[in-house]
């Protein structure tokens, strides 16, 4: 019998994108975003900062000075350009572990760990309209199509950033979402922060894709993949799916590939479920000494500059911890102070229930 | 003024609305081009267009999601679940997010949204399109539960539910939805929410109930004040919050009380008012707090949905056994 | 600037494949099911069957009969080829529109009949494992994937097949069902029930996708299109799909093209939102005059066959609407028999409440 | 013999049922390998191996699916969320599906699952790791709610729950899994269901209450026993069906009664019991039914969790003021 005609309908490929190896020499030949050093000392600087300020958190956290903390080790790059990217009036819908982000956003180091430290003041910082950490895992990709959408009704220039984790992907919510940013072109970018585990539970355990990035096929949107521990790259990608979203030429995912150098949170203990030779390699790969290297071969930077950054940013964190230290417990009836904005008055009795206890 | 059903009235009070606010948008499963699958958003995507009047993929998370989404970004979306049974994969993002987004944010953000589904039995519909679960959402901080039960209060209520500055879920109770016909001047009008509504006063006893019940209820109450007694009948219409001081000043004054409700008997809207009445009523009362509900059961296929949903003896037998207490 | 290096890390293309052409000629060289003259004769019939019980119970819903009623009018043939190729043991997890697969899998007209009519009766049928008709789109998937989880538990050589919509496609439930057959390799197919429209709603509005079957991608699944009208198309597709799956080869997704040339259900009135034209065009593709044309072109079909072919299904149908029609009301109480196992002693009040009244 | 905590229990009933029947599986996020994030699941992966101890994808819509599928088909699923507060991706199948297979199929399938969540607040966790809203499965019919207050309760209702031929939600109240401990022989006996458990008997006051709750309302019965006073105490631990008959007897007693629940009050199981007395047992009482509960906001941030939690003092509070009434 003659071969079945199977007619191809439809092609797809998905691509990866890196400019520096684990070892920081350039693997390709560079964008001119390589040689604008003043901008790549930058992101370096911050991301100095980041990892100054999650060691000093996780700190806190095992001196019972913190609640429950989730530590972005090794994940830095992904946030910091994400940041340096976005504009002001752009909208971030972040999971929980984005402050590379939304420390470049309005919100302090303070208002991170009041959130971490059990208070909802931490989630009014200084952005008008970004939305706060989101717990529910996934559930943000929706109100950044929500928010896409009122851009593009009102007709605005801005672009709306989702970020969620590798464990993200598998919710109904992630597939929603870009579905409906597919079939409505949203000015909306997701970026998969594909740090290979959530919690316990390895990348290849979530899904038999073989790449997150194909998972927006399904929507018909386009995507790829970059490695989220090379600076140089992710900024490539994160500029032009920014750039087209910003266009009115709609949404774009990015998967970016990391690593969890730490445990999920510090409620976690990483060396249940996963080996110590596994957590040594990712160390080679780690974002931060990275762009250093490159940054010394370059001869932009040193080991006098370093020690003064290390010094610097321990001092700038310690500065911003007072803020919190020296927040005043929330009174008891601020829980019912924005349960809606007028409170209504079959909760008056409960109020005064609290407010003489 | 021609006179309305109580679902030309929610079309009426949307497109209100959405001619006063420009923020108002309306979405949902088939509300555009076809108006809806009771035609409540009829006319709005002519009148209003694509920008405004839009379908969604078929997803009530997703419509749940980006009501949230919009909501916080300044729009005031109101959102259509095709039927309160399947408002259930939204569950999440109603009760995780929009119940939540102001008490989170200490005010930064809000959800001024408005869900919108039609609920309810007696339409002889297939599985999950009969049932009444507004306790799920009474029980939630932070939403609003509105139940309106004639064209004049779904237009009030409708227009206030939008213009509430919190999420409200708008749940349009369908057996009635074309059951009277009233005049509703299409005046922007708002009715107060959290507040009962007295349809009848009378002295020897309490009715009551929400929804599609005050068909039954106000039956019920017509004929006992046929046979000379005096009936007081509350519509509660916001179930959440309640306004309780309605019921208890009417129970202080008649001593006697029947709760009517379709939903199931158990946690729910009726167990509440029931044991407010228990903490606050008790030594008003000459006879019990009687319940007459729909049975912790799931509701039947419709053959058997009108042996489920009270009916006018079991109101009338209730009230009689209190009565006589 | 050099151009950037982007490697292609995977690919993937969709296929369609097509036998018969609209008119019933073939469009490709034919497989051998094809000469199987006795079985397409089989399926032939099964479909007038199908189409002469559709009629029927749109006209019982008209008259007041039944309740609302979902037609299969013009998507006979992707029903009639899942019951033919689906084994006895295998376990089906249909949406509301199944009535094809159904009624070759112990389910009697009246049955569906008493479905639509209010009667949770119509689910008890005679097959101890299919699921019945699933109401709430796309939750069906679920199902199918915890049933694939069974059988693969028991090392039983069943198949699963999920059946659903175009509309079901947009639904999380369809994507975590499809992500987990692929993590767990589950001995389940997906076959996806394009008829192009969900309600009102027309397939562009549902996704940006360009195929449904591209879905699959993103769980890295397998997946094809298929002309769901052509009997022998699907019989090739479905057949494949079946095997692999029940010899450990994993899930599969198939997107069969149909059309709904009906209303939604009785209750919708389709003139609101498609075009007269549209509808009249994809009379043209039905699936029952293509078969038949084949037949007759092959000299294994005529007229008074037909004419006898009609008149017996019509009158097989009339015959079973007497077990619905002579079906006595159930008793009230019999909304608490099936509560639980055994009634809680909770619920007694209320079960006499209803003896009584 | 060991003593055991609460999570312990958990686990050692899972490990006897696991070994007693095939057909049992275990399965959620982090489950396997991890032992679970409070431990509860810790060791069944070695013992029991990848097929019927395993982890899923993150999709908790997709748990509960596949337990319902599973179910369906011969299996006892016990499937595990990681918290309350994520089952919500999961309510349409547990609302729509879990709680029906029986009854829309007329016995032909069923649904012998359970669903395991460490709920309730009480240990400085993040947002939505803390609410109680057992109430929003009480109102299901067709579900049973099962919540432990001890180790042998845990064991022996957990065994059940698994035995049970319907689907049980079992809530695991994690304030208290490792509160005491207990000797739990591990014999594989189960414990009742549908059945209220008498802890102190008294004759002065009913205390009312389930879950962590137990804490604090044995702390403030055992003050007032010192005080000279005569408390019964009663674990619901089923909340979903009502044991009122052994509420009721009590009552019929006592003449007082007092309601501690953590979660919100409105169309809680707590307004469920009241609403039970003032429609049976209000001539038996001397005093007003009172509700010590959770407020009606969202649950705070840690913070503030034991401002909202009811404390010793508000519900002895509640008592003295039911006593002296
Ligand atoms: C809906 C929901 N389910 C479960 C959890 C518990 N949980 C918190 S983080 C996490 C893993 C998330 O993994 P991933 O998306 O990869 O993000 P990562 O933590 O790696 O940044 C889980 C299961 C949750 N927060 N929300
Ligand atoms: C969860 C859920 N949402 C909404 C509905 C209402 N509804 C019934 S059928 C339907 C359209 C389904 O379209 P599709 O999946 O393409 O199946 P088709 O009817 O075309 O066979 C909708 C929205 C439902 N039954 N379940
Ligand atoms: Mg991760
Ligand atoms: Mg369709």
């Amino acid at each position: 019998m003659s071969e079945v005609i199977k007619s191809t309908v439809a092609e797809f490929n998905i691509t990866y994108t890196q400019f520096l190896d684990e070892s920081g020499k350039p693997s390709q030949d560079l964008p001119s975003i390589a040689k604008d050093f003043d901008k790549l000392i930058k992101l370096y600087r911050f991301m100095v900062f980041l990892r100054a300020f999650d060691t000093k958190a996780i700190n806190l956290q095992r001196t019972g000075k913190l609640g429950t903390y989730a530590a972005i080790l090794g994940q830095e790059a992904v946030g910091t350009v994400i940041g340096e990217l976005m504009q002001k009036e752009d909208i971030l819908a972040p999971a929980y572990r984005e402050y590379g982000i939304q420390l470049q956003r309005g919100m302090k180091i303070q208002d991170i760990l009041n959130f971490w430290g059990g208070d909802e003041r931490g989630n009014n910082f200084a952005n008008p309209h970004d939305f706060s950490m989101c717990v529910p895992i996934a559930s943000q990709c929706l109100h950044a199509a929500g928010a896409a959408k009122a851009v593009q009704i009102r007709k605005e220039k801005r672009v709306v950033v989702a970020v969620c984790g590798d464990g993200a992907t598998s919710e109904g919510d992630f597939y929603e979402a870009m579905n409906v940013a597919g079939t409505w072109k949203l000015p909306l970018v997701f970026i998969v922060c594909n740090n290979q585990w959530a919690i316990s539970v390895p990348r290849h355990v979530q899904s038999a894709a073989g790449t997150l990035a194909q998972k927006a096929i399904a929507a018909g949107i386009p995507s790829e993949q970059v490695d989220g521990n090379d600076v140089i790259a992710m900024h490539e990608v994160v500029e032009q799916a920014l750039d087209r979203a910003r266009n009115g030429d709609g949404p774009y995912v990015i998967e970016a590939i990391t690593y969890r150098l730490h445990d999920h949170t510090t409620a976690d203990d990483a060396t249940r479920y996963r080996s110590q030779e596994e957590v040594d390699q990712a160390w080679q790969r780690e974002p931060i000494k990275r762009i250093h290297n490159y940054l010394v071969a370059n001869n932009k930077w040193n080991d006098d500059l370093e020690t003064k950054l290390q010094e610097e940013m321990k001092a700038h964190v310690a500065e911003e911890l007072e803020g919190y230290f020296n927040m005043p417990k929330p009174k008891a009836t601020d829980m019912f102070e924005h349960m809606y904005e007028t409170l209504p008055d079959a909760l008056l009795e409960q109020y005064e229930i609290v407010s003489q206890g | 003024m021609p006179e309305i059903t109580l679902v030309e009235a929610v079309t009426q009070a949307l497109a209100y609305e959405m001619g006063a606010d420009n923020n108002v948008v309306v979405f949902g499963e088939d509300i555009a081009l076809n108006g809806g699958v009771f035609r409540a958003t009829d006319g709005l995507h002519a009148k209003f267009g694509d920008d405004r009047v839009f379908d969604t993929p078929l997803a009530e998370n997703l419509i749940a999601g980006i009501t949230v989404g919009m909501a916080a970004q300044g729009l005031k979306p109101v959102a259509e679940f095709q039927f309160m049974g399947f408002i259930y994969p939204g569950f999440n993002q109603i009760v995780c997010h929009a119940a939540r987004m102001r008490n989170r944010t200490r005010g930064r953000l809000s959800c001024p949204a408005v869900f919108r589904a039609p609920y309810g039995g007696g339409i002889r519909a297939p599985e999950h399109h009969s049932e009444s679960t507004e306790a799920l959402f009474a029980h939630i901080p932070g939403l609003r539960v509105v139940i309106p039960s004639s064209p004049a209060r779904a237009y009030g209520l409708l227009l206030a539910a939008i213009r509430d500055p919190d999420p409200v879920m708008f749940l349009e109770p369908k057996r009635i939805y074309r059951h009277v016909k009233q005049d509703v001047p299409d005046n922007g009008e708002a009715l107060p929410l959290d507040t009962a509504f007295v349809l009848r006063e009378g002295n020897d006893i309490t009715l009551v109930t929400w929804g599609a019940m005050i068909k039954e209820t106000l039956a019920v109450a017509d004929q006992l004040t046929n046979e000379g007694l005096s009936v007081e009948v509350i519509d509660v219409a916001t179930v959440k919050p309640l306004d309780m001081d309605t019921i208890l000043q009417s129970i202080a004054k008649t001593g006697r009380c029947v709760i009517i409700q379709e939903a199931v008997k158990t946690c729910s809207v009726g167990s509440e008012i029931a044991a407010n009445i228990a903490e606050k009523g008790l030594f008003d009362l000459h006879a019990p707090v009687k319940r007459v509900t729909g049975f912790d059961t799931t509701m039947p296929y419709f053959k058997l949905e009108y042996d489920y949903i009270p009916s006018e003896a079991r109101i009338k037998q209730a009230v009689m056994e209190t009565l006589e207490y």
